[in-house]
């Protein structure tokens, strides 16, 4: 195969966001309204070519297959090769960006502003699968950076004051992170043993050179940890994510529940499996400090979602306890805690952009953004609420949806790591049992801030005023036979066009699909794990 | 997939015809056409029911994940639950036709109810800990509607307390299910529970967990300390809804605890730990505390709550003694206490239906309005109470002497004492209605009654057959319960 | 040590001056005073020159009459050094003065924190 | 001798000569003969360095006819070469871009002025950079501080003239430092060439003697230059004079001034005093401390800030902290990352300063960053060349600060006492550079609820109308060819020093080898 090919996917919809942003800048506006079908097309066709390619690659890229694009000082090259945890996060993003941008031309249809909007999409999509094909820490460190930049114009989108403020929080937030993850890639490259930064399965210290300053290294893995860990929304750096919710929802769904935080856990754990290496980080306090901050993560983003009234800032919260579930396995630095680890960054992702994306299709059909707004819509959005449901029930972890089989993976590996643990660390073993229980206490609070929203929609309360206001419904509480009788206007299906609802049902099934049948997707995993620790 | 489809049938079936109820546009218009597709389900499953437990059947129907299958097997168990489960449907289904037609959306709870039956009968077929973890959830969220039926506030926020209490108590459960299944490897049941596994350093995480999972599987049972949703949401459901909840499916939680004890952890694991002490402890203290609670409550259909509090308890500390004659006794009593609370559930919604009261002391003189009724009310009774003849006493005598046998220090007389003095309240309790019912005292003179036109409203023959039959099924089984006690006495053996 | 400092008297005397003019150009208010002290300063450093390029006993290193070796003429590259410096100096110093005059024609003062108040409430108007 | 070995001195009196005709032609003819000099000069430097890089070693060139110890000389390296070369471009990039604003700005009769100080800044730069002579470095480093006064009191206002003297008191305090610093030397080795005068210094360290002069002499031409070049705590001139001069003036003055003194203290450490010796005199500890604390003080005082333009200004003086904490760290790799953040500096300094001129040129000229917002949608080029600057300036990779980042931390790795302190304050830096620099990014970029911006139709559309609002603000119309063209060789500048860095830091690794 053709090397070359490996830095397409990048490059292609980098270019081509590019492209597009400087097209748009000539131009009078009554002469780019008339563009905005071609817009549709172009984005579509990049993104769905894009996908294309980085399918082709998943399947023919072999091992140890890599690209060097440039070289940016000494050792540090910008390379890219597709290993086998790469074509995970690579598969995850090519199947959700087509969708998403479909949803999104629905969703930002009579938006002014559609030519910006589309060319940072099309340029974030090839900075995430930059990251995914990213075969060494400089190179992820480079579209690390590079998405920040790329998706802030994003968040900024709406203009109005919040998002300003949003987007500076973003920003400070990001760069500050990636100042700290700085200190790690320079240490990785001081310490390994190859001379670069490049990912081995199982790490690249030189353990000799390692042992020696070890507290050092542990401290800098602990900061590069955090730095990585603010795109991943780690308690202490989580709270630009609630306020990222002002931006489009096409954006706050696939960016801020999946890009962009999958990205962050990503990194990390390239991080810590195939920079640092298990070997190095196993046992140390530094394993027992981050398993107790995505710990404290969880614990906090699932009762701030519960306490949450609006809408998507509920499922933001969401998105922190949920990442923090895939650092918490990460943390278990076993081959179980990087399968587990992957497992639900896959299954979180499906669930997570189902979920908003029904948020988003509620908010564009009937501009409701509270929770206590939502009464009765189940009725009337029936796929819309559906799909929600399915989703939530996968986020609570409810068996044969896909968040279930994530958990259990989570769960079997934390039991497996405090076996270990018990044994030979002695009293900090016990933390992955309390990892266990804090899974289960997130669990319930998932119950409780997702299944509110369900129940709300198919069982409002029979004294619920804000039914009435609903746009079509008159001012009279119909009993269900009245309604029945008077179909149309007062009942109206208030589900969205083809191109919102297409994305939504292609998730949900893919959430059964892979709560039903997992073991492809587990197997390979387990292989993964195996490989890396 | 391997195995017998027989098994499925008694699960998809009466799903399907649920989801059909729920979906189709036409049946909702279509009364005759809702009922015949209603019963096609009931009917259907019961049949399939009877013909899968006939044999040894076993049935791999899914590989969830490499280690996790959704297998489905009949065992002793099994037969037991999905019997009972089966014939109590069918019975509350009947009675429900006429009850529903005061409620709204009938369609709605004709459909849960159907669906609720099929997921029932996965949980008893269930052949490992994940596959009854499954249903056990799909439980709490199909029944979840009908405890919502009413939609008032109230029944709103009872919905809501029934589903996170009873999601809470599943996540506990399920820390027990992580833990079995990372030690274990495979969570199949096995009568006894497994044996080749070693525990050597593990014990403490090993009793944890099994505790976490009493406590989880407890909730649904209504065991101390998770037991308060269950006073809140069986009474605000419609009266079939609260019969079946009541009867039926807290019972799913003494099924999950009889599959984890005696089928996984393994009652000899177990006998004599702290594990079994604090169990022992809980399921007295919600015996008692039940009764104390059912005796003070003024609402006839709260008050049924709270016994069913105490009751199921009864279930549980037979358990917990890991004895085979409680094993026996406890097993015997969720028949009885099935039987006998449908029926006093079904009545009291007779009460509602026809008359209006809810409150205990607003049904003096009720012997003058429906007699039949109020007989089948007090034969319940008097079985639940545990009066000789009735099916009650049978079960009683036998926790009795298997917390005797049990060798469990205190608790081996302190047991029976309070299951006594919960037998005396009980009585306490649901008694005086009989005898103001019947006997209404010298000053009343049934004058409001007359006004109403209440005197000799004997409910309809749907709704009163059902009643008739739990009630003299509750009292003849006291009366023979030896085929019963026999089978029972085999389950015990092969487990203990 | 003081004998040092005596027999040294014509270095010791240029760092006393120095830091004197040091102190007045960073501490005095006064816009004149500063240059003045900018000017004690870079005198005392030509006088520290001076007095390491002289050599007792030696002649001004011009050729007159005719001795060739240079250990008779005392070091004149000191000299050269301080007659640089005092060009230098002078350049400076007129340049800070021309200063001055703007700074004094547009307001009135030669005081440099008055100055800087007066410029900044002009910005704030 | 080569004719090649003879452009460090031709590129000096080039300069200086330009600068005296100027005072004779117009302010057209001055600045033509201006960029023409700085043309010259930038092939001159880059044929210095060629021809070092090809020969493998440096030279010097004698001054007249007498040799060392007696004559003046000059001495031209690989570092000397590529210095030269960075700052005669960047000098022209600068002058370019602020042309428009430089006739705007400066009297019509005095724009030859503006351009002889030029020429002499010029000049005085290409001989602190080439000279082998201490005394001929003092006498430049005057010039220098007389051409950054004419600079900066050009405008004729009177904020200029009180940031003048203010610069200038700080300047002769600084030079009076470094004089008495060299007379000292002077006292001591009996020398002011270079060469000798190292050899002196190691004959008298081998000795033992002198210790406590030396010190003192190390110490007072430190200081000098730190307060020149504006290290923290002695940077309370920057934000002043930064921030009130013509454009051109600013990116010079903080791009390459305050560099040119940094240059001549590297060059005494390693061709005078000896660089062994400034790092046991453990001198290098506290400069490295000083610069730390002017990493963090000076992004602190530019967070506070809300005139974009002291808001640089401060940022300069949290970049200079960079360079010192560089040289602070003591070794080889320390150096070349201070050396290679100079140049980063420089060109992304300038570039800020330029292209933050460009934005405020559309924006009403108010001196609050918030009045800004969305001007970079009205001059796209001045706001994608502050964007870049600025993500330069935070450590983007790709861009030249990057470099420069990942040098430092690696040279701290080396030095195990000053490697937490070094990474952290890195980190923290990059935290708090973050914040004011993308804060103005995104002023840039967020659309304005300024109602006067509304009114100027700038809401119609991202991309449009940039043209008719820029006329409505600034009245003019606009030629930016020039300006444009400045701001996009900048950001190229940046973008190799960023990604074809290799070669430069090869070649600044030779030539701090030369200077032994």
């Amino acid at each position: 195969m053709n090397q070359v090919l490996l830095c397409v996917p990048a490059l292609l919809p980098l270019a081509g966001g590019m492209g597009l942003l400087c097209f748009g800048l000539f131009g009078r506006q009554a002469e780019r309204d008339r563009r905005e079908k071609g817009l549709f097309w172009y984005a579509a066709i990049i993104t769905l070519a894009n996908s294309l390619v980085l399918w082709w690659l998943i399947f023919r890229t072999g091992e140890g297959e890599r690209f060097v694009l440039f070289r940016l000082y000494g050792e540090l090259k910008v390379m890219f090769c597709l290993d086998k945890m790469g074509k995970v996060f690579a598969g995850m993003i090519s199947v959700l960006w087509p969708l998403a941008v479909l949803y999104s031309f629905e969703y930002m249809k009579g938006e002014k502003r559609n030519v910006t909007f589309f060319s940072y999409y099309l340029m974030t999509y090839g900075v995430t699968a930059g990251i995914a094909l990213s075969g060494n820490l400089m190179t992820l460190y480079l579209f690390y950076e590079l998405l920040t930049l790329a998706t802030f114009p994003l968040v900024l989108f709406p203009m109005t004051k919040e998002a300003r403020r949003a987007s500076r929080r973003y920003l400070y937030y990001s760069i500050g992170g990636a100042a700290f993850a700085f200190l790690g890639l320079v240490f990785v490259l001081t310490f390994s043993s190859t001379g670069n930064t490049v990912f081995l399965p199982g790490g690249i210290l030189d353990l000799g050179k390692a042992n020696a300053r070890k507290n050092t290294l542990l401290f800098i893995y602990l900061l590069a940890f955090f730095g990585f860990g603010v795109k991943a929304v780690v308690f202490p750096c989580h709270r630009w994510l609630p306020l990222a919710t002002v931006a489009p929802t096409p954006v706050t769904a696939l960016l801020h529940a999946v890009a962009v935080v999958k990205s962050g856990a990503f990194a990390i754990l390239r991080l810590t499996y195939f920079s640092f290496g298990t070997a190095f980080l196993r046992g140390s306090w530094a394993q027992w400090a981050v398993m107790a901050a995505a710990m404290a993560t969880i614990l906090y983003g699932s009762t701030m979602a519960v306490r949450e009234a609006h809408w998507k800032r509920r499922l933001a919260y969401s998105t922190i306890s949920n990442l923090s579930y895939i650092l918490m396995a990460s943390a278990m630095m076993s081959p179980l805690g990087l399968a587990a680890a992957l497992c639900h960054m896959v299954a979180h992702a499906f669930m997570k952009i189902c979920s908003f994306f029904c948020a988003g299709a509620v908010m564009h059909q009937t501009g409701k953004t509270y929770i206590y707004e939502l009464d009765g819509l189940g009725r009337r959005m029936p796929v819309t609420f559906g799909c929600l449901t399915v989703a939530s029930l996968s986020l609570i972890g409810i068996p044969v949806f896909a968040g279930f089989i994530s958990k259990w993976s989570i769960a079997g590996a934390a039991f497996h790591c405090g076996m270990e643990s018990l044994e030979s660390f002695g009293k900090w073993g016990v933390l992955p049992f309390a990892a266990v229980a804090v899974l289960l206490y997130s669990a319930l609070m998932t119950a409780m801030y997702m299944l509110t929203v369900v129940i709300r929609g198919y069982f409002p309360g029979r004294e619920s005023t804000s039914r009435k206001a609903l746009p079509s419904v008159s001012g009279t509480d119909l009993s269900e036979g009245q309604r029945e009788e008077q179909p149309g206007g007062q009942d109206g299906n208030l589900d969205p066009g083809w191109n919102m609802l297409l994305p939504l049902v292609v998730f949900a099934v893919v959430i059964l699909v892979l709560g039903l049948h997992s073991q492809p997707l587990t197997k390979l995993l387990t292989v993964i794990g195996g490989e890396a620790a | 997939m391997e195995g017998n489809m027989i098994l499925l049938l008694p699960v998809v079936l009466p799903v399907l015809a649920g989801i059909t109820i729920l979906t189709g546009k036409n049946l909702r218009k279509n009364r005759r056409m809702l009922l015949g597709v209603f019963f096609f389900g009931l009917t259907g499953g019961a049949f399939f029911t009877a013909l899968a437990l006939g044999g040894e059947y076993h049935l791999h129907l899914w590989q969830l994940t490499e280690y996790v299958g959704i297998d489905f097997q009949i065992d002793g168990v099994a037969r037991l639950f999905a019997a009972l489960t089966a014939v109590v449907w069918l019975l509350v289904g009947i009675y429900s036709v006429t009850y529903m037609t005061h409620e709204e959306d009938e369609s709605r709870f004709f459909g849960f109810y159907l669906i609720v039956l099929g997921v029932l009968m996965g949980l008893d077929f269930s052949g490992n800990l994940i596959t009854f973890y499954v249903f056990y959830e799909l439980i709490t969220l199909t029944s979840l509607p009908l405890v919502l039926h009413e939609r008032s506030r109230e029944a709103v926020a009872a919905g809501l307390k029934y589903l996170f209490y009873s999601i809470a108590g599943a996540f506990l459960a399920l820390f027990g299910i992580f833990f079995f299944a990372s030690v274990w490897g495979d969570l199949t049941f096995v009568p006894g529970g497994a044996e080749a596994v070693d525990l050597a350093g593990r014990e403490g995480i090993f009793l944890a967990a099994v505790f976490c999972m009493v406590l989880g599987f407890g909730t649904k049972a209504g065991m101390f300390p998770l037991h308060g949703w269950l006073p809140t949401a069986h009474p605000v459901a419609p009266a079939p809804a609260s019969a079946v909840l009541s009867g039926v499916i807290t019972k799913s939680g003494v099924l999950a605890l009889i599959r984890v004890v005696f089928f996984i952890a393994g009652p000899e694991r177990l006998r004599g730990t702290w594990v079994q002490q604090g169990w022992i402890f809980l399921t007295l203290l919600t015996v008692f505390m039940g009764s104390m609670l059912a005796y003070r409550e003024p609402v006839m259909k709260k008050r049924l709550a709270y016994s069913t509090v105490s009751q199921v308890s009864y279930v549980l500390f037979g358990l917990s003694l890991l004895e085979p004659t409680a094993f026996v006794g406890a097993l015997s009593h969720v028949v009885f206490h099935s039987l006998a609370k449908n029926a006093l559930f079904l009545a009291a919604g007779a009460v509602i239906f026809q008359t209006g009261w809810t409150r205990v002391d607003e049904m003096r003189g009720l012997g003058r309005v429906m007699p039949v009724m109020l007989g089948c009310y007090t034969a319940a009774s008097l079985s639940l109470v545990g009066i000789p003849p009735a099916s009650g006493f049978v079960s009683k005598w036998y926790l009795a002497q298997g917390a005797l046998a049990s060798g469990c220090g205190a608790w081996s007389w302190a047991g029976p004492v309070i299951l006594l003095i919960s037998a005396l309240l009980t009585a306490g309790y649901l008694l005086p209605l009989t005898i103001d019912g019947f006997f209404p005292g010298a000053d009343f003179d049934g004058g409001e009654l007359k006004e109403r036109e209440l005197l000799g409203r004997e409910p309809s023959w749907q709704m009163l057959a059902p009643v008739l039959v739990l009630a003299v099924a509750a009292v003849l089984f006291g009366c023979f319960p030896g085929p019963l006690l026999g089978m029972l006495q085999r389950i015990a053996e092969a487990v203990l | 040590m003081a004998s040092h400092l005596l027999y040294n008297i014509e270095e010791t005397v240029a760092m006393i001056l120095f830091g004197i003019g040091f102190t007045m150009l960073l501490l005095h208010r006064n816009l004149i005073k500063k240059i003045m002290g900018m000017n004690v300063m870079d005198t005392a450093v030509y006088l520290f020159l001076a007095a390491k390029g002289y050599i007792q006993g030696r002649m001004v290193p011009i050729v007159t009459d005719g001795i060739q070796e240079a250990s008779a003429y005392m070091n004149p590259v000191p000299s050269g050094l301080v007659l640089t410096g005092i060009v230098v100096s002078v350049s400076t110093t007129a340049l800070m003065l021309a200063l001055t005059i703007r700074l004094y024609e547009r307001y009135h003062s030669l005081d440099l924190d008055e100055i800087f108040m007066q410029v900044k409430k002009e910005e704030r108007s | 001798m080569t004719l090649v070995q003879n452009f460090p001195f031709f590129s000096i009196i080039l300069a200086m000569f330009s600068g005296i005709l100027s005072s004779v032609l117009s302010g057209k003819q001055a600045r033509n003969l201006s960029l023409a000099a700085l043309v010259a000069t930038m092939v001159m430097s880059a044929a210095v360095l060629a021809y070092c890089l090809g020969a493998g070693e440096s030279y010097t060139y004698m001054m007249g006819h007498f040799p060392a110890p007696w004559g003046n000389e000059i001495r031209a390296g690989v570092l000397e070469g590529l210095t030269a070369l960075l700052f005669s471009m960047i000098m022209l990039l600068s002058v370019a871009g602020g042309m428009r604003y430089t006739f705007e700005d400066v009297e019509a009769s005095k724009v030859n002025l503006f351009f002889i100080m030029i020429d002499l800044m010029l000049s005085s730069l290409l001989a602190l950079i080439y000279t082998n002579d201490l005394f001929t470095a003092y006498v430049f480093v005057e010039i220098n501080t007389i051409a950054g006064c004419g600079l900066i009191m050009i405008r004729q206002k009177g904020r200029s003239f009180s940031a003048a003297i203010r610069y200038m008191i700080m300047s002769q305090l600084g030079s009076g430092l470094f004089l008495i610093g060299l007379t000292l030397l002077y006292d001591v080795t009996g020398h002011l060439l270079m060469s000798p005068a190292k050899a002196a210094v190691a004959a008298i360290e081998a000795a033992g003697s002198y210790e406590i002069p030396m010190l003192v002499i190390l110490a007072v031409i430190s200081v000098g230059l730190a307060i020149k070049s504006g290290l923290y705590p002695f940077h309370s001139w920057i934000p002043y004079t930064y921030g009130y001069a013509t454009p051109t003036a600013s990116a010079i003055l903080s791009g390459l001034v305050s560099k040119g003194y940094i240059f001549l203290l590297i060059k005494i450490f390693y061709r005078v005093l000896g660089q062994e010796n400034v790092i046991a005199s453990r001198m290098v500890n506290v400069l490295f401390l000083f610069g730390l604390a002017g990493m963090i003080m000076g992004s602190v005082h530019a967070i506070m800030e809300t005139d974009t333009r002291r808001m640089i200004a401060y940022s300069s003086v949290a970049q200079i902290g960079y360079i010192y904490m560089g040289i602070g760290l003591g070794t080889e790799n320390g150096m070349i990352a201070a050396v290679f953040h100079m140049f980063t500096h420089s060109a992304t300094k300038a570039l800020l300063f330029i292209s933050a001129v460009g934005l405020y040129e559309v924006s009403g000229e108010k001196k609050d960053f918030r009045s800004l917002r969305g001007a970079g949608y009205r001059n796209h080029l001045a706001g994608i060349g502050f964007t870049v600057g600025a993500l330069s300036m935070v450590g983007f990779p790709m861009l030249s600060g990057f470099i420069s980042k990942l040098l430092f931390a690696t040279a701290a790795l080396q030095t195990p006492h000053k490697m937490m302190l070094t990474l952290i304050g890195l980190a923290v830096s990059t935290v708090l550079n973050a914040i004011y620099f993308l804060r103005l990014v995104i002023t840039l970029y967020g659309r304005g609820e300024a109602s006067q911006l509304r009114a100027q139709g700038t809401e119609e559309g991202l991309f449009g109308t940039g043209e008719a609002s820029r006329e409505a603000f600034s009245g003019r119309k606009s030629a930016p060819t020039v300006f444009g063209g400045a701001i996009i060789c900048f950001i190229l500048l940046n973008l190799f020093l960023g990604l074809m860095s290799q070669p430069v830091v090869r070649a600044i690794a030779a030539g701090l080898a030369m200077f032994d």
